[in-house]
């Protein structure tokens, strides 16, 4: 159906007028940023050492963690979603814990749960498997930071499908499994890409937890946000420039899964 | 003999159901009052709404059984659905939905070959839309489409709400003789619920009459048109 | 003017100050009815930078006198003056006491902590390191180095490991080692190093007691609560308090 | 209808054998945290001035500038949600960048953007306005790292929406501001409420930006997660009880809100 | 001299219309196979696809005319939709859904009072689901209300798609008698489009039948009887 004039300039007209303020808050900052750099600071960044080792750490942690998120995400949202036990009432509220915690608490929560002098920190030990300063550290602290975002994402998707779909699937012989991959998973995808994309985004930005949890060692630990932060300590011009390349490394995978997801829906539908 | 059975209760808020059906292999038109329950009945079946008292047969196949405590899982119980929102997935193409079958839950058959898609898809005349999604059909296409995916089931028994509802006056004829001579082919017993007295013709069904949540007459169609005290009733058959 | 703006004081200090300054401005607060102090507290170069983009910072206490000496040259902050002292010791797990008891012990240990090169901790660090490899040889410096499993970005956050039990010894400023369960050892006369607090006041002061509290910092009661935190204070500081 | 046992069987299933690692690891820091702390410092963090002046200045700031996002994000994500325009395709994925850099470039960026010094901090001083190192400072840091979080859920609630149902609106006499209000909105609600819960949690917990841009004044600028960072390095209890404060204050908000939106949801359905 | 008249051109891939219409106050019922057009010529007249050198007048008023370049706005047209999907808001309960209108585009109209609603409700027979939500309702429920919330509307013209499709033979009865005297009532001129004769018997209404694209023959129903070659009209008109 093609879209009436009239309602997309009432939506442009105000969707501008409101949200142009917002559109400069949020995009100024990153415009002050681009230009107080030159051109050769970020060439700088860009060949230094500690660029290509952080840019590593954080490429493969972030890959790792939003894999997990959506492997293990994926079904215990669709099981939030879909529940109403009083078990799964109490979890779900408190998932948004990490989200409203200062990244740093909760790298110390970790310490406290998962470190050497740990609360369960002796039962992993004594399986060998010391967590702490270690990459598997950096990739726990971002699973945490991150998986909210996609879980919150996840369920409001879930409970907004249609039942009706799925009923007629089973009448066809499918099983609850092959439902969800073959009618609930594709139906959701709009919502699951987006907030995997955002979770994401967060676990490449993921900064104190990392810090307190994983430590701060180049080649190991040190994810680009780190090095950005130990830079600003020293040459605030390099660390923004690190920055800028971080970003525009976001967008650029982003953007690109974007693309290739909105490519697929047009072909698809 | 019956083939068939299905008895059931169920109550919900402001809206009971207390059903005793059971039929030959002669397909079943469920009439009744728009509200009287007919979708709940089909869906009863199916094993979608929570009943109580519930024994359901089909042949020799129980499928749910309260006193004994079996109770059929929805996807195992191989019984075709045509609902009345038509249940079309929006992300597969027509191709795709009328494909879209687990069929393993009976030995016997095999996977869906894409001939026998084209196949269907001709018979009800979608053949032209084949790789359209849903959304860009016309209401009565749709309603093809939900038919062909049906019709391909070959299933232990069909449920059909309100099949030709949005068909044209052509389409309707034809869906009508696809079904009659699909159900006397495969000899499947059928539940049709309708509001169209042609359906029934068409289809030499028996009737059943739908009223205050109870099954108050059940026979074939002669036996109807000797008892027509109800006004619903006369109306129905005045249609022919 | 108001007096409100008049008695405000705002201080941007070195994080690892915290305490000490606390306790100073309350002295102060206390002597001083008139005046209100403003703590900001933050990493030396963070601080230089907000100085930098227009904070207001009446005075600045530096850990390193590198980024006062940059601000003078932006001509941001003037008549720079050491206050403090801060020796670097070597903090051990507590459970390690007994076994680590002097500097050369530490090449014992599994995991140590530092500051990051890029903070004046580290910057401090790494000429302890150059020192020891002088000293006890190249070989013990690598051994050292090879131990080290993170660089964090400050004291607090090196000693917050120790106390947390993730890491068996770390190298930070004395005021943070002391009045913790953990085992303190001062590093031998040769590698001694210590970070030297600069203060700095800005070009345009706002406050009228800039000066006061000036005073107040070199004042020997003063001295005598930087010594309680284990931060003696300069001793050619005398001659160049007012320069 | 009701739910047919054997989907929410393997959903319960699934969910759970999957689920079980990310909510261990999701729970158990958060759990480390509550049992390494006592009720004696809980009740000392909650007793410590330091607390309430840090409350009111995170409450306030954090109403503040969920308040704006709504109001400056709704129609903003409803026009990007329904342009096609290359201007509105070029600005959304620039949207994610507060989400992928670090906090604390996010408030170098505001430095540099809205500072005395910055590139549009002379127009900004002009009008009189220095928002740096003030309580406007946090706000605006709030603002910027939580509204991607708002918009990027309300972008996918507006695309989702019926467009049939807007058409019927429209025959019916209203005006596309009506069924903004009375269509697109309510029916978009659950998105738009988890999405803006997600975002004023972020803003409750944020930290990196205002540290860099507002400053860490008790009682003007010093929010909880700033106020906690200052006791971490002094006192990591007494910043463990404050965090579990902050936290028990966003639960008792966040869950206060949804319980008040399932009951509307309930009674409006 | 005709009250209305519509002409316009659509292209869509695989499918195009160039329509031209035109009628007094009788009703004229909008007949053709399914996927011929119909549901897309009335979204054309209501303005909600994309056409080319269209003409659009009612009574007075142009609603559209590319050549002046008048293109009135949807919600200032002031017609009455009751489309094949039924187009109830989901959050809003049936008393809700039905007093959902804005008179204020005609000066002389009021505020919807309750009184009215309910008034309407009981007509058209939903009375006793006032506070249940659509999802709640049967199918034949959900489309009365639809209807219900189209009559209160008092619109210029009324475009109706199947208004009785999903209805059960009493109510289809019903609500063609309301149809009829409200439409009656009030003069205004109604299309619609149909599959069921008796909609057209009825109402009394002219006849247009669409076919490839076009409309190949307009007019009354005893001008139809005579002219039967075509099988689609001559099965249509069999229905009575
Ligand atoms: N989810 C629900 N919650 C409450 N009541 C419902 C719900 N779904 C249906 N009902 C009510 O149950 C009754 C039976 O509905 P059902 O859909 O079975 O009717 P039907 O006989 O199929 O009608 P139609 O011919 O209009 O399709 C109706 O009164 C309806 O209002
Ligand atoms: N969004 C769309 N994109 C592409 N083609 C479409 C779209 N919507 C409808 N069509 C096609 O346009 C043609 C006309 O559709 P329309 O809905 O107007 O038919 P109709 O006459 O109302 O049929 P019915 O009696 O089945 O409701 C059909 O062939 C259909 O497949
Ligand atoms: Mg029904
Ligand atoms: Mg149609």
């Amino acid at each position: 159906m093609s879209k009436s004039g009239a309602t997309s300039d009432f939506s442009r007209i105000w969707g501008l007028v409101a949200g142009i303020p917002l559109l400069l808050i949020l995009l100024l900052p990153g415009l002050a940023l681009v230009i107080s750099v030159g051109g050769a600071q970020v060439w700088a960044a860009f060949s230094n050492p500690v660029f290509a080792e952080a840019l590593a750490v954080s490429l493969s942690s972030s890959l790792i963690s939003i894999l997990m998120i959506l492997i293990a995400g994926t079904p215990l949202a669709w099981w939030l979603a879909r529940s109403s036990s009083r078990f799964s009432r109490f979890i779900e509220p408190l998932l948004d814990l990490p989200v409203v915690m200062p990244p740093a608490v909760i790298g110390i929560g970790l310490l406290l749960a998962f470190g050497r002098n740990g609360i369960f920190g002796q039962f992993f030990d004594s399986l060998g498997w010391t967590p702490a300063f270690s990459f598997s550290a950096v990739v726990i602290a971002q699973v945490v930071i991150a998986a909210p975002f996609y879980l919150r994402a996840a369920i409001v998707s879930f409970r907004n499908q249609d039942q009706d779909l799925e009923d007629v699937a089973r009448t066809l012989g499918h099983s609850p499994s092959q439902i969800f991959f073959k009618i609930v998973l594709p139906l959701s995808r709009p919502g699951l890409v987006a907030g995997g994309l955002l979770s994401w985004g967060r676990a490449l930005g993921e900064f104190g937890a990392t810090l307190l949890f994983a430590g701060n060692m180049p080649g190991v630990t040190q994810t680009l946000p780190l090095a950005i932060f130990s830079e600003l300590e020293k040459e605030v011009h390099l660390a923004i420039a690190l920055s800028l390349l971080l970003f525009a490394l976001a967008v650029i995978l982003l953007g690109f899964m974007r693309r290739f997801e909105n490519l697929k829906e047009r072909v698809g539908r | 003999m019956s083939t068939w059975h299905i008895r059931f209760r169920l109550t919900r808020a402001l809206f009971s159901l207390d059903i005793d059906l059971s039929g030959g292999e002669r397909p079943l038109a469920l009439i009744g009052a728009n509200g009287s329950g007919k979708t709940t009945i089909l869906k009863s079946v199916l094993g979608l709404e929570k009943v109580q008292d519930c024994t359901i047969r089909i042949g020799d196949r129980v499928l749910h059984d309260s006193e004994s405590g079996i109770e059929v899982a929805v996807e195992d119980r191989n019984l075709a659905y045509l609902p009345q929102g038509l249940g079309l997935f929006p992300h597969m193409s027509v191709k795709e939905n009328i494909g879209f079958m687990n069929r393993s839950v009976e030995a016997t058959s095999t996977d869906v070959h894409e001939d026998e898609i084209f196949q269907i898809m001709k018979q009800v005349g979608v053949s032209q839309h084949a790789d359209k999604l849903p959304s860009q059909l016309s209401a009565g296409e749709r309603q093809k489409v939900a038919l062909a995916r049906l019709l391909l089931q070959k299933p232990g028994m069909v449920l059909l709400d309100e099949p030709t509802s949005a068909l044209d006056i052509l389409a309707r004829r034809e869906v009508r003789n696809i079904l009659a001579s699909h159900l006397a082919d495969f000899a499947i017993p059928t539940v049709l619920v309708t509001h169209d007295f042609r359906d029934v013709k068409q289809l030499s069904a028996d009737l059943a009459y739908l009223h205050c949540g109870k099954i108050v007459q059940q026979g074939s169609l002669q036996e109807f048109e000797n008892a027509t005290e109800d006004v619903f009733l006369s109306e129905f058959l005045a249609q022919s | 003017e108001s007096p409100r703006t008049k008695s405000q004081l705002t201080v941007f200090a070195a994080s690892s100050l915290t305490d000490v300054l606390q306790v100073l401005k309350e002295e102060f607060e206390k002597n001083n009815p008139q005046a209100e102090v403003r703590l900001i507290f933050g990493g030396s170069q963070i601080l230089r930078f907000q100085i930098e983009q227009g904070a207001a910072a009446d005075l600045f206490i530096s850990a390193h006198p590198e980024h006062v000496r940059s601000l003078m040259d932006q001509r941001l902050m003037k008549s720079p003056e050491p206050v403090a002292e801060n020796p670097l010791v070597v903090m051990v797990a507590p459970q390690l006491v007994n076994q680590i008891t002097q500097f050369e012990n530490i090449v014992e240990v599994q995991s140590i902590v530092v500051g990051d090169e890029n903070v004046p901790l580290g910057t401090y660090t790494e000429e302890v390191l150059d020192k020891a490899a002088e000293v006890f040889g190249q070989s013990f410096s690598d051994q050292l180095r090879s131990s080290i499993v993170s660089k964090e970005s400050n004291s607090r956050l090196v000693r917050s490991k120790i106390l947390l039990g993730e890491a068996d010894a770390a190298i930070v400023y004395e005021s943070d080692a002391i009045l913790t369960e953990a085992g303190v050892i001062r590093l031998p006369e040769v590698l001694a190093t210590k970070a030297r607090y600069t203060l700095a006041e800005s070009v345009e002061p706002r406050s009228l007691v800039v000066n006061d509290f000036r005073k107040f910092l070199s004042s020997e009661r003063a001295r005598r609560v930087f010594t309680e935190f284990a931060m003696p204070v300069v001793s050619e500081k005398q001659g160049s308090a007012d320069e």
